[in-house]
């Protein structure tokens, strides 16, 4: 289905439509259910998903069981009507207990257990078009004419799929021939092939049905567009801000960055290199930030990501970066948790975590990201902060952001500068007191600058040499923690917190990939008569106290929702330990999946007008 | 072209036991420093937790003090960061047998051009004496409650086992021999492991400068003995490590001090990266310029849609 | 000097005085200043400790030099005449920054460089009566009398020390004699060499000066006293409360715990084995937690013990022990941090990690305690909670508490149960539902049990077999975090938070140690006119919100101050998390020496009185 | 006396690819079990994470399914709080001997008598194709972006290096094969290794069973192999060790499986556990009473007394 997705993507972005999709996928390599969920927009970027589908287009018998319910009344589907024999029962790799849910639902609605139960129910009792094509029919076609094997043929399935979907939407060909070659560059006979079976398929569609999806002419404004995963986006961040050391232990959903970053090392324009990142595969996440940490001391700007597991090991090494002033990034997707938890499911649960991770106190800045584009930002930001304030900076994302795919508009360069405050790569020759007490920010020659300095995770003295006093350990305790202080009255408020709208019926309050759906529930709140408005908070450490706190004073208790991807409303407890404003209302979502807008709606007006205090979100499979 | 030792030498008290074998391993770092005349501010000394790991302090040169069982990995970074430093790790027998045993392990996989003194006195010292990786079963030294009951792990034999490319013992009250062998660690090129023997007067009451007296001997000096792979087939390869091994598991009456294997033919990890990626053997990530005078960075946009071309649709409205 | 003080105190508690005493001492085994400070009490057990001491006894120049100002007017001190022309600049092992300090405040006081000086600007300025003892002869008597080496008289040092202190406060030699069996058990030529310096001196010392500091007649009732550090209690605790597996890795302060079990592994009464714990000392604290979950599913009472750089290594584990609802209790003594920090001085900065450490939600219970009392009791607490909830309990105490040797009353076994929850050792043979969702608390058959179960870190179903689906994560989600709210409407607030005093003039809100000065403080602020209260925590979470809510309601904010051993008072964040109640005035000390009462006293004042908002205590070396 | 398979089998969907090799590890396992009619609630599988740690599930058998790296130390302390379990490791390349290379070590010091069966599929399974610590220098699979540059670490050297006292390799498509090497290794009391070569269909392009048609070879079958010590002589150890060594560092157009070192003379962890506490043989730390029917604790006031009098003094006023 991933194919069937890039391939729109290209096609659409190429027209200038704005595409979000999410990937949804079981903790497997091959046989569980995964499915790409889209929306497309002709008015702007889209960052948010809702149920139901107008368009649905299944490769399985086990995908239309699945997702019955999920498709609107008078939408369309297409299917391969060679599993329409196919029994729910029949499907080893459905959960039982997903199975069981289903069957009742069945029963509940009058299906029967197979495919074409389903498919009649939703045409006769949902209005749902049905198209059904014979796949097994049009590959041998192709088949016949291209020589292929069986297995060979199979993998155009997913053409099939992709060229209706254009069919219906009213693509042109040209926009999906596009699509076509970009996703097979440099492999000129399955492009052939793709083009000559989805032209087929498109003209075949078009004739029967016409074009009856037909997207309304687009209005963004954007020459280009990047078409790229959250994780590619960070990673684009990263090699602009001057990355030149990512380590790295293999995890889902962070792997994909380092893997993005390792295609890109050598940072080539024109044949020439610019420069060049190491990304390093470590044994293990304690080696992965202990020699990020390291090559900061020696003047790399470095990164590390990862996501819960690893960032759990990584806590001690945190620790040993907060007590040397050592600049060090760390990404962290945040996938279902605790423990190996829901590995390829999205959640928010670890922001309390990374606020107080590692024993001892020390100063981090610990900011997230809302969508691509604060993303991108956020990652070059990181590494400026983390080199300015000398400390560590975590940068949380979710799974949601990584795995989703958007098109981007190309940033503002005019917005980012590389700031390394007080590094200094040359250094007068001789012994450096590192950690000069004179400002709570000293100057940072890095390890062969020539300067000679020590450091150590013991309390040390202004050279970084071990000392027990305590009237040291309080002017360097305090030195440390005072550049928090700093960091709060230098980064701009408007980058840590802002506030959507301003009506008074409501106030969300959240974070992370919530924002695209927040904001468009405003929208679509406001038509149904409550206007509201959306915090969104960007930056937990050091948080923005005081502009909260002013936002907050605008509403009843009663108003203020929270709205996360975990239980505890661990934003909301931040906000309270902070502001003293205990939260009372929430919106949470905990199954992995993420929070759809229609949902999300429905739930605002359950807790304003129905006077529910706390609504679980649970739509999706 | 030697140095002074003062131009080593700190003036940070050290703290250890007096008698304590540690005293010994600083000077001879520190002589082989002059000798070989490093430069301070190129040298960096990566330490983990423990007595052993107070050595930085007391040397001059860049000292990183990292965390129990970790100073591998931190040097690793250090050292790929900007490969033109010299970078020794001290670690003891706890902190890079015990809870670092898996960096240790993977760094013999990477044969990255580090040289790694393990202080090996047999216990955990600066947490009062319990046993450490290296002691051997039913030995009890004297904080202990009861019997050690673990097998001691051979560093010898896993160093080997585990891709080091350079492996030598020597001991801590041998000064100069032990100088020579660290010497030799620094200026091979790839992973070298120097596992000294460290009397630890406090706490380890059974190897005792008294135990090692007339039971240690010095390899280079046994008739034959030839530690070099030279030719590099797999036979020598094998026949070396073989000899090695035999050696490695002598204890007892006769301990072997020396060179027990060097493999000079592995590419170190440096090389390999430079492989792949040219530049890195001219300019180290650590030195590279990452933006222009102005801040603004060296990838602007231009830059960045060569680099990413593939990721980015131009726009064509029909 | 341990030895000095172990003996005092046996003598002491003989009679039935109540002792307390306090260990500094550096992270280094031989050759820095460290030094025991003690409290004697006749009326009660003494849980806090203060300055200026009365009596000062002094091995070394250092020692000397150092505590100079520690010494109360009219105070008596003992030293070594043998050291009178040392200087202070001839002392490598005394750190450059205290050496700077103490000279510029000697210069201050008009003090010369050498003992002498100090001893007579002592005896001169401060009336302190001065009893220098030539060290050497006395040993060299001692040695001609026994027949001694150098070396092997010199351990008799202390005795000098002990002996000249014993004479002051005029305790019987049998008393003394009696110190000295039981430190030196078994080894009669010892015990012999001791009884005779020791008798010597005391006679001279008492016909010298008599028995200035004579102690009243002790009042406390006690039959019986037991003598031991905070560590052992937790031991004993362990003992009592049924622990059968202790893994640990060496770290300071907590392995004196595991050391303590070791010398008790096999639980032997009259020669017969009760039972047996293992003691298992593994390659480090992963290894720590995973062996010690791993025992606890097997059916055995288990735990490790551990400090902060330890902790920190163990997030992951104690995330699968909150997924897989494994009982496993970590008794966690607070050092100084970050990263290696201040490892053999004490804090409480790690409360806030412990309360979220791990990526994603899971039930925890944490819990601290603030004297040997109840640190005796949560040991065994601690192993009933993890055991009835089925969940990692995290057992909280501060290097102050373990470090310190208490004289503690025998507890009380009426208190005492051992409580197993739903563990079941033998179970029907065959698939059991281990996580069977019928009940937040299921019945856990151990392994070996008869019953066949499974166990992931993945979500999983009521098998323990991964599962993906949306529902069952909800409801295994709810499961798992409402066994919280089963512990916190079960588990009595009294035993969660408790407040003594119910003066209006002032709230202080502390935990661990602070305990014993705060207790302190209400009295001697109560003598000078303040009637103030002392609101103690002990359980975090789940925290008891409405009763502290309810103590809170009866303060202004001003006068409600936060008494803690770190920097960012952290239980208040806890506080105003829970409550919104937001704490604005703070008594903070983190230079890893204890909160002295006359400190506390006075902080109290500063800001009741003169309306200061913060005080960061800095007394001791 | 042995038992049926279907005994073995649960009804859980194995997720792998088709034409995994951890099928046939699987079915090994079941049919080892079967024949050595093993009690299901008395057996344990343990396993860390990745696809080949998802076999607890697909057993039916006490099943531990734990952390990355972590199964060794999960499997410690259920084995060491209940000996009579029959305890068995299954975990990866990457999770054995990468992240978990330090537990790897720390087990072979203590001789456990648990079986640790490696899935050796040279490459991270479940995080999509990454290099593992047993893929070689400069090979490629195919979802590598550029050739591996870090050399394969040698499960059997550093097993034998580590302590572990019976060393094999079974291959995953040799069911009947490899299903003997288990039953030994679980027969055998002490840490075993089973290395098990397990073609990763997917990812790992290099490691077919076609590449390894042809070339594995049965080391029973050699003439004179016997990787036994029998009379425990120091001597004798060596020399199996070297041939033991000399046969792991094969590979290529001859690859080895079977037994290749097997040390049945040094005592278990929990002989030497018993040996300090003899209560500790005849009943395990986990099934040891600690309260009374009342809830009250085993040691009551005078227990306590008697146990801890050293601590107690009888305050006696004068
Ligand atoms: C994660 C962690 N665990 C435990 C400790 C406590 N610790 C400090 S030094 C040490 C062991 C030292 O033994 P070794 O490495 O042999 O060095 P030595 O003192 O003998 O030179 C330990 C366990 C720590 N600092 N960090
Ligand atoms: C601490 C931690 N880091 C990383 C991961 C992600 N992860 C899951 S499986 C896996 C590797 C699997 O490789 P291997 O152990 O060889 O098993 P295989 O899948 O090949 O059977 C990794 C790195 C994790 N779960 N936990
Ligand atoms: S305890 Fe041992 S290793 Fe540590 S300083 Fe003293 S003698 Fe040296
Ligand atoms: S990815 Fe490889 S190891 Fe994992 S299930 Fe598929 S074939 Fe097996
Ligand atoms: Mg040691
Ligand atoms: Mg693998």
């Amino acid at each position: 289905m991933e194919t069937s997705g890039q391939i729109l993507t290209s096609a659409l972005a190429r027209r200038g439509y704005g595409v979000v999709s999410d990937r949804e996928y079981y903790s497997n390599i091959v046989g569980r259910h995964s499915y790409v969920h889209m929306r497309v927009s002709a008015r702007r970027i889209p960052l948010s998903l809702t149920y139901p589908v107008q368009l649905a287009g299944f490769l399985d018998a086990e995908s239309v069981f699945t997702h019955v319910f999920d498709i609107g009344d008078g939408g369309w589907l297409i299917y391969d009507t060679g599993v329409s024999r196919t029994r729910i029962t029949r499907i080893p790799s459905m959960e039982p207990q997903v199975r069981d849910r289903l069957l009742s639902a069945y029963r509940e609605a009058g299906i029967g257990e197979t495919v074409s139960d389903v498919v009649s129910y939703l045409e006769k009792e949902r209005s749902v078009n049905i198209i059904g094509i014979d796949f097994k029919q049009v590959l041998d076609g192709l088949r016949k004419r291209y020589n292929l094997t069986l297995g060979q043929a199979q993998r155009f399935r997913s053409t099939i799929i992709f060229a209706a979907m254009a069919g219906l939407l009213g693509l042109d060909p040209d926009s999906v021939d596009y699509g076509i070659e970009r996703r097979f560059a440099g492999r000129a006979k399955i492009v052939e092939m793709n083009k000559f079976l989805s032209s087929m398929i498109i003209e075949d569609v078009r004739r029967e049905y016409g074009s009856p999806l037909k997207l309304s002419t687009p209005t963004i404004d954007a020459r280009e567009l990047i078409i790229a995963t959250g994780n590619d986006i960070v990673g684009m961040g990263k090699v602009v801000g001057g990355l030149r050391f990512q380590s790295y232990y293999p995890i889902t959903p962070a792997a994909d960055e380092s893997t993005f970053l390792e295609a890109h090392e050598s940072l080539s324009v024109d044949g020439e290199a610019l420069g060049n990142i190491l990304v390093f595969q470590t044994e293990d996440e304690i080696a992965a930030i202990a020699s990020a940490i390291g090559a900061g001391l020696a003047g790399a700007r470095s990164a590390t990501a990862t996501s819960g597991p690893g960032f759990s090991l990584m806590v001690e090494a945190l620790g040993w970066a907060g007590m040397n002033e050592a600049p060090v990034v760390i990404t962290y997707y945040q996938r279902g948790g605790p423990s190996t938890g829901q590995p390829t499911r999205g959640s928010q649960s670890d922001l309390l975590f990374t606020l107080y991770a590692s024993h001892g106190e020390f100063p981090r800045i610990v900011l997230a990201s809302g969508d691509p584009e604060e993303a991108f930002y956020d990652a070059i930001n990181a590494m400026n902060y983390a080199e300015r304030y000398q400390l560590p900076v975590i940068h949380l994302l979710d799974k949601f952001l990584a795995n989703s795919t958007f098109t981007v508009p190309l940033p503002s360069w005019d917005r980012i500068r590389i700031d390394r405050g007080k590094t200094l790569l040359e250094a007068p020759r001789g012994v450096f007191k590192r950690f000069d007490k004179s400002e709570p920010i000293s100057p940072r020659p890095v390890l062969g600058s020539g300067a000679i300095t020590w450091h150590a995770g013991d309390e040390h003295d202004e050279y970084g040499h071990i000392t027990e006093d305590p009237v040291n350990r309080i002017e360097m305790y305090e030195k440390r923690m005072k550049k928090l202080e700093i960091a709060d009255s230098e980064i701009p408020v408007e980058e840590r917190a802002r506030l959507y709208g301003g009506g008074k019926d409501f106030l969300l309050v959240g974070w992370g990939f919530v924002k695209g759906a927040a904001l468009e529930a405003l929208e679509v709140l406001r038509d149904r008569g409550l206007e509201g408005a959306y915090l969104h908070l960007r930056m937990f450490t050091p948080f923005p106290t005081r502009f909260v706190g002013e936002v907050l004073k605008g509403y009843d208790a009663g108003r203020v929702i929270a709205v996360e991807h975990n239980i505890m409303a661990q934003a909301a407890r931040v906000v309270a330990q902070n502001t003293g404003f205990l939260v009372t209302r929430y919106i949470l979502k905990y199954t992995g999946r993420p929070i759809y807008t229609m949902e999300l709606v429905d739930a605002v007006e359950r807790i304003i007008e129905g006077g529910v205090e706390k609504v679980v979100l649970r739509y999706g499979e | 072209m030697a140095s002074s030792l003062a131009r080593y030498k700190t003036d940070v008290w050290s703290d250890w036991c007096p008698g304590c074998g540690d005293f010994g391993i600083v000077a001879a770092m520190q002589k082989a420093f002059a000798e070989l005349d490093l430069d301070p501010a190129q040298t960096v000394i990566v330490s983990g937790i423990g007595c052993s790991s107070k050595t930085p302090h007391f040397i001059n040169a860049n000292g990183v003090h990292t965390l129990h069982g970790r100073a591998i990995p931190f040097a690793t970074g250090i050292k790929l960061a900007n490969p033109s430093l010299t970078v020794i790790v001290n670690g003891g027998d706890g902190d890079l047998l015990g809870i670092g045993a898996g960096h240790f392990v993977a760094v013999g996989r990477r044969n990255i051009d580090i040289t790694v003194i393990l202080h090996n006195n047999q216990v955990y010292g600066l947490t009062k004496g319990q046993a450490s990786p290296t002691l051997r079963r039913w030995e009890q030294v004297k904080s202990l409650p009861r019997p050690n009951i673990q097998d001691a792990v051979n560093p010898i034999a896993l160093a080997i086992a585990s891709g080091f490319t350079f492996v030598a013992r020597g001991y801590a009250l041998w000064v100069d021999h032990l100088k020579e062998i660290i010497k030799a660690a620094i200026k091979h090129r790839g992973t070298a492991l120097v596992d000294v023997l460290q009397p630890c007067v406090t706490y380890n009451n059974l190897y005792t400068a008294d135990f090692y007296k007339g039971r240690l001997y010095k390899l280079e000096e046994e008739p034959g003995w030839d530690p070099v792979v030279h030719e590099n087939s797999i036979e020598e390869v094998e026949e070396k490590i073989a000899r090695a091994w035999d050696k490695a598991l002598e204890w007892g009456n006769r301990i072997p001090v020396g060179v027990f294997y060097v493999n000079p033919h592995v590419e170190t990890f440096e090389d390999r990266i430079a492989k792949l990626n040219p530049l890195y053997s001219e300019s180290p990530v650590a030195r590279q310029p990452i933006a222009g005078e102005d801040g603004r960075p060296l990838v602007g946009v231009e830059e960045f849609k060569k680099i990413f071309g593939k990721y980015i649709v131009e726009v064509e409205r029909k």
